[in-house]
């Protein structure tokens, strides 16, 4: 039986600020997955800690709130061990960008078949408002005092170097449109990041007003294959493009780890090794 | 050098021939310099430990001989080549120059072929049928093609031959292969860890390269493909774990191997686990520490880590598997008791037991059940090393009234495996209620904190129904207790005070947190004096054993990152019956 | 909601007043919901603990009402904005309605001026002069500009009248401000600590944002440039120490702020401290645990942790201050010991006392002495609180024959700043020679490990040069060793026994590892009974005191997130005293 | 007096294998600061875990061999702390790029004035032949028995996106080239990453003779200022390009920390404040 919207929403009552954008993103995501109708009991959602982080906890799905900036490995270690499921991460900057930024590069060289949520509020949110490595330069936080001494972090072009397979912005300001790209990157084979600004209100580094008319969707003839292309697009600040930057067809962890067993298995004429043939590799 | 893998292949073949065999490896930790060493030893009938002497010494190079000479036995044997090897005089020994480089340049064209050469000499010292070493050559050679054997074959009876004409007296016989099917496998206890996670079901291992423990990953590389399990090389510790964690969430059993550096990483994820309540298992093959420390070397400096190495308060279990073969069946009882309680598990070995090559008697498999995913909890049963224990994901059916963290007598909740429709939860790192809710009030954290360490105290209640055996004579005054890889040295030197007419007892607990306390005490109870035995500086095990127990063990501690001996042992055995006596008691 | 501005502000104010103010803060980790509440306690003489039950309740909303009313004293007084909380009844208590929100209307055209119209509302029911809080006001406000002051002002007064209308009876006269030099402040433990690393000659601080520990860093990059020391965010714990060694190693004293999680995440590199012998300070500032848990509670639980959180053996030491005005102090000693042993030192603070605000009494700098990086070892006394230790770095001429890790008598080598010519070494996480050379020889790993552990009994001897106080009658019977934030209300609880005729001694260390043994011996000697008191389920401490001066203390722990009470330890004492009476021993 | 190259040299014997890349990298090093003319006293030397990071054993400065993966930042503390010394970290493919590898990009938004030397030889050397983050797909292994599965990571174009200020390619084998290189970016204000090839005889997943021929210089009209060029042309692998790809100036850490101060000391009088001043702000 179809799916309605209800089913995606868990009965936890957020405890986000009232309008803070992270509301646009939990809206946009159920929504997708309803469109996709996807059985909620087949979906792992891992989320990181920050305020972002609480959105596995509003979902009726499998979820798991792990810690810190882990939150790509757990869904990557989820995902080898289930691919029937789907299998979500999501975060904020700091999570996603500062203490688990490690880990993208690497889920990226296995193309681990998952999508990752990045809201971005360029604000330490749930500590309160400190710096994150998006919040713009000289901008004073509770721990920049005398404003941020560092460069603002380029989160997309750093994406494309990774070379993860579908790269994507969003805004939770627009909901529909943000649906439409998360649809996209549940579909797309392999690591899908959809990067989100969703500006905090209680922290507003990222003005609301602001973010409704600083974004304007990709051209339309923008070609997803072109990375270069999508690098210099990604650089532009104003206008600030949303849409798929980059999408590349590559196999998924699942696919690399199969073929493995596949030739495991030719080795063995065939079928999976008993525990006795693996003893007589030791006689 | 190739020292290394000569000893390899000779232990191995002496297997073959149905003798128990046990090998201590060092090597350096630069990949060149340094020097490695293999001593063997082989009996026919159970070994324990590589005692301290060595009877035979085959050296290729100046500095092993320098570093090795001292353990010679008296009137023991050393074989040399004296293009590389200037001997010094020492009484008693007998000495046997062999131009091994220059052999194996005529016979294989190379000196590559050395260590075959000195195989062959082994071959004619022990008097072994030069077939068995032929036929093990090819089963290892045989991939690389033909010739490849071919030329090791000619370099193994052109060692045979060299043993004949240097008038090598013949040793101990070790004769023929039995053609009786094999009852005993070959393999390093890093070997056995990563077999027993295969017998105990597991199919998915993240892990990170690392001195001494990456055997077992590299194992588990090669084997788990096989049994179609995932095999997954992440960029770090952090990252392993967390695969791991997020493997066990989706229902697989997940095992990461690492040392003590890589557990530190793991910290706060292993943390994590015991919030989620998920079974996963962590290996930690200790080196010698603290920091990057002795990576090649052996030490049991990281029980306390491995216990309380957690901020805040999570339960989880640690254990020590004894020697070798106790590396299968632990490896399997630690996911027993990861699924039985839903908590994480460190299985600590070290680089001796890790790297020792030793007879493992194939396992009796049709005692394993196989795994199944949908029995309650209340079929659980607790584990035990011959049987594979079941995990308690629930069924649809089932789901009324489904409450994830239900506290329970046992405090072991039901866990629906994610695709159960209706059995959908959050499991979260913050403290949560019952059904997973984040709840910070204060009676709710109380309760939720006694409900997961009631599991760990339902664990050493069901420990003390198949506590570690005692051995040794009921009437012993003076005991032992040891843990982990000491066993066999500790076992040995019992039977050296026997000889001398001093009766020791020995009780070596394979889980060292719960510790068995009822097993204990009563060991404990007909006691004159207790010692307690470990390779660390601190005396980590004997702060437990007094704090829990209020005795005043003697404690000997042995830091320098090689094994301990049943001789040092034997002499604090001996000094603490002379105290004994001295209080005139009557030595038995 | 602004309820905590308020009481920060009335609490300041008091402490403006010389009178001794206590607070202790509870906000939820979620930005919205759940909710908050401010207790304070003014009293003319020093203050220990907050005691269980309130005189004041100011409540904004219902949910905090609900939350509190419960602990209301019986008598107590509650004062709430009808239009936003519905009042239950409790006997004899006094409820005065007084329409905030209306109000603040007003008089400050929006809500927003809540919480200073309760301000001025204390002001009149303490009847403290309304300069005071004007002034306060102004300093507080002043950088926002003249209208925002002036409509506080207004706010204000509309308070002061809101209180003569509402015919509140004036209760303590908290009088006027002391024209005399102020000598008092008024900070919480973190901003303590804060002030402290930089008396301590800190002049560098990396760290990565962690509830509760955030307000140490927070206040460190604010004042790190006035002083011209730096002030780095990192990306992670693991960077964020990183960088402190890397400081340490270049001369500079170093200072990482953090909580459980990241304690966990820094715990391989805090062993490369051990093991570089680099001095580097860790403040751990205790939450709710284990995993994220309860990230804005409290709790005594990584105790254990502290001591023993690393691989290998790895010496540390372990400070725990007691109080508000104690983390200035044990700061300074913690760089202090850090500075003299070439060694890590782990603070552990907790939530409670890092959020309390409190007075502390101006601390007299003069005795002070200030940094100098050029004295030898031998010239290095041992640390105390009031003085500044010196670091031993070498100069050039002494450098004949310099091993950086030289086995000395104390166990402390001599170490050169880098820029020093001839100075150079290799600081290696591995093992090595005194000379710093990669060793892993087992005699060489058995000498450094002794030198390394050497420093730590050398801490210990010291610390029995200045034993932790006892405090209490010197006949009791009973005596109570708790540790860190608990001192407070442990003290209050043996003043309490005391009125009820019991009498009860109080030891509490400050350095939880090493441990003071000679004093705690003196102290443990004369009892019939010891109680340990601690906020975590476990009963870490009291492992300790058992395991090592084999005692049976009674065990009082408590784990819900909030602090201990008086009044909870009392019942403990006075369960204790019935007991040993009826051992018929004769109460004092 | 002027230094001479023993000056630079350890007592310390170099333990790796004969035929080492490494020991080309440690001789184009000491052949740079030589002819810079660095005090050896004056440098600090941090290296992570792995064969190359035995260098700092090998050089005569303040060497700080720490853990696996964390050079950088131990570097960036220590000149914080130092800027008056001349800070360099080292260490491996599997260390920088793997462990370490999420500590690049923040290095980069402070642009902490230290050289960092990133030696590839496209395996785990030390631990004996397990696959690192550049060893080629299908490569088998120690812990690739069926073949490396996952697609290898691109340094150089990583590097461009987290704007590291300088980025050069060098190699092992070409010791002239790479002291030039080498030398240029110590001299470079900021951070700079000199990504060696540097061959391991003993498990050579980059074989030498083919290394010998597979470099070539960048062209020489290059503009290092235009970082898409520089992002083309690294991912040119045949040829393979050597020099410096791209370099910016910008305000270094110890740049960024000073004007903290300068702002903090204007608000005092253009002085440091004492202890007492700070003790006013608590009462
Ligand atoms: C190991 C560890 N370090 C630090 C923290 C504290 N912490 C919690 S959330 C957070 C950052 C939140 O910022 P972001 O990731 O941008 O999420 P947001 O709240 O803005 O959505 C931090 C530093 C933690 N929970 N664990
Ligand atoms: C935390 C931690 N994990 C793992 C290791 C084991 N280890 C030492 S060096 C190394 C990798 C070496 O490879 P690379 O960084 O490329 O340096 P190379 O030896 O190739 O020069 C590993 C995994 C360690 N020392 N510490
Ligand atoms: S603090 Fe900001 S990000 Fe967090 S819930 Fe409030 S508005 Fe949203
Ligand atoms: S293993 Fe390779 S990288 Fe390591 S020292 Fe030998 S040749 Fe060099
Ligand atoms: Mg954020
Ligand atoms: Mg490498």
């Amino acid at each position: 039986m179809k799916t309605t919207l209800r089913d995606y929403r868990s009965i936890i009552e957020p405890v986000w600020c009232p309008g803070c954008g992270d509301f646009g993103v939990l809206s946009a995501l159920e929504k997708a997955l309803g469109e996709l109708d996807i059985p909620p009991e087949n979906i792992i959602a891992v989320s990181g800690i920050g305020c972002s982080g609480r959105l596995s906890h509003y979902l009726n799905t499998y979820s798991l709130h792990g810690t810190h900036g882990r939150a790509v490995p757990l869904a990557l270690g989820a995902k080898a061990a289930r691919p029937d499921l789907t299998v979500l991460a999501m975060g904020g900057d700091g999570d996603g960008l500062g203490i688990g930024g490690g880990h993208i590069a690497h889920a990226a060289r296995k193309n681990v078949d998952i999508t990752y949520l990045l809201l971005d509020n360029r604000i330490y949110g749930l500590t309160k408002g400190q710096a994150s490595p998006t919040t713009p330069i000289g901008r004073t936080t509770k721990t920049s005092p005398w404003g941020v001494y560092e460069d603002t972090l380029a989160a997309i072009p750093i994406f494309l170097a990774y070379d993860v397979s579908f790269v994507a912005r969003g805004a939770s300001v627009n909901v529909k449109e943000l649906t439409g790209i998360i649809r996209e990157a549940i579909t797309h084979r392999g690591m899908s990041i959809v990067y989100v600004l969703s500006p905090c209100r209680t922290f507003p580094v990222l003005d609301f007003k602001a973010a409704k008319s600083m974004f304007t969707p990709l051209p339309p003839d923008h070609d997803r294959t072109d990375k270069m292309k999508a690098m210099a697009l990604a650089y532009a600040n104003d206008p600030m493009y949303t849409g798929v930057f980059y999408e590349v067809d590559k196999p998924t962890l699942n696919d690399r780890l199969d073929s493995e067993v596949h030739k495991a298995e030719a080795g063995l004429g065939g079928r999976q090794a008993t525990i006795e043939q693996l003893i007589n590799h030791f006689v | 050098e190739g020292v290394i893998s000569c000893g390899e292949l000779f232990a191995q073949a002496a297997a073959r021939t149905e003798f128990h065999v046990f090998t201590y490896i060092t090597y350096p930790a630069e990949i060149r310099g340094g020097f490695s060493m293999i001593q063997i030893r082989i009996r026919d009938w159970t070994i324990y430990s590589m005692g301290s002497a060595v009877d035979y010494l085959i050296v290729f190079n100046q500095e092993a001989y320098d570093r090795t000479i001292a353990d010679l036995r008296r009137g023991g044997m050393v074989i040399y080549d004296p293009e590389t090897v200037k001997i010094s005089d020492v009484p008693e020994a007998h000495f046997h120059p062999v131009p091994l480089n220059k052999i194996s340049n005529e016979a294989a064209g190379g000196k590559r072929g050395k260590n075959v050469v000195a195989l062959g000499l082994l071959g004619h010292l022990f008097d072994m049928d030069p077939k068995v070493l032929e036929k093990l050559l090819s089963d290892r050679y045989g991939s690389k093609g033909g010739d490849v054997v071919e030329s090791n074959v000619k370099a193994l009876h052109a060692g045979y031959a060299a043993g004949r004409d240097s008038k090598i007296a013949r040793q101990v016989h070790l004769g023929t292969a039995s053609n009786a099917k094999a009852t005993y496998m070959m393999m390093s206890g890093n070997e056995a860890v990563a077999l027993g996670a295969i017998a105990a079901g597991c199919r998915f291992v993240a892990g990170y390269p690392i001195t001494p423990a990456t055997p077992i990953f590299e194992t588990l590389t090669r084997l788990m493909p096989m049994v179609g399990g995932r095999a997954i090389q992440m960029e770090d510790e952090i990252a392993s774990i967390s695969a791991c964690i997020g493997a066990s969430f989706g229902g697989e059993k997940a095992l990461s191997p690492t040392s003590g550096p890589g557990l530190q990483l793991m910290g706060e994820q292993l943390t994590l686990a015991s919030m989620l309540e998920l079974p996963i298992v962590i290996v930690d093959v200790q080196r010698g520490g603290p920091s990057t420390g002795l990576p090649t070397k052996t030490e049991q400096s990281d029980l306390k880590f491995a216990i309380y190495g957690s901020a805040g308060e999570a339960p989880r279990a640690v254990l020590a598997p004894s020697g070798v073969e106790d590396c299968f069946y632990q490896t399997i009882r630690a996911f027993n008791i990861a699924e039985r309680y839903q908590m994480p598990v460190v299985i600590l070995t070290d680089q001796s037991i890790g790297y020792r090559k030793a007879t493992v008697r194939i396992p009796n498999l049709t005692g394993i059940a196989t795994l199944d995913s949908s029995v309650p909890s209340e079929n659980v049963v607790i584990p035990n090393p011959n049987r594979i224990e079941i995990a308690n994901r629930i069924e649809p059916e089932e789901l009324r009234e489904y409450k994830r963290f239900k506290d329970t007598d046992d405090g072991v909740s039901p866990v629906t495996r994610p695709g159960t429709p209706g059995g959908q939860y959050v499991g979260a790192g913050l403290e949560h209620t019952e059904s997973g809710r984040a709840d910070y009030s204060p009676l709710n954290h109380a309760k939720m904190t006694r409900k997961r360490f009631r599991k760990l105290s339902e664990l050493s209640k069901a420990l003390e129904n198949n506590p570690p055996e005692i051995y040794g004579p009921e009437d012993a005054m003076i005991g032992i207790i040891g843990w982990g890889s000491t066993e066999g040295a500790i076992r040995e030197a019992t039977y050296l005070a026997a000889a001398k007419g001093i009766a020791v007892r020995h009780l070596h607990p394979k889980v060292v947190s719960p510790l068995p306390v009822g097993q204990i005490k009563h060991f404990l109870a007909e006691l004159k004096q207790v010692l307690v035995v470990e390779e660390n500086y601190t005396g980590q095990f004997a702060h437990f054993i007094k704090g829990r127990f209020g005795v005043k063990p003697v404690e000997i501690h042995k830091y320098e990152g090689v094994p301990i001996t049943p001789e040092e042992i034997l002499t604090a055995i001996v000094k603490v019956a002379r105290v004994i006596d001295e209080d005139n008691i009557t030595r038995l």
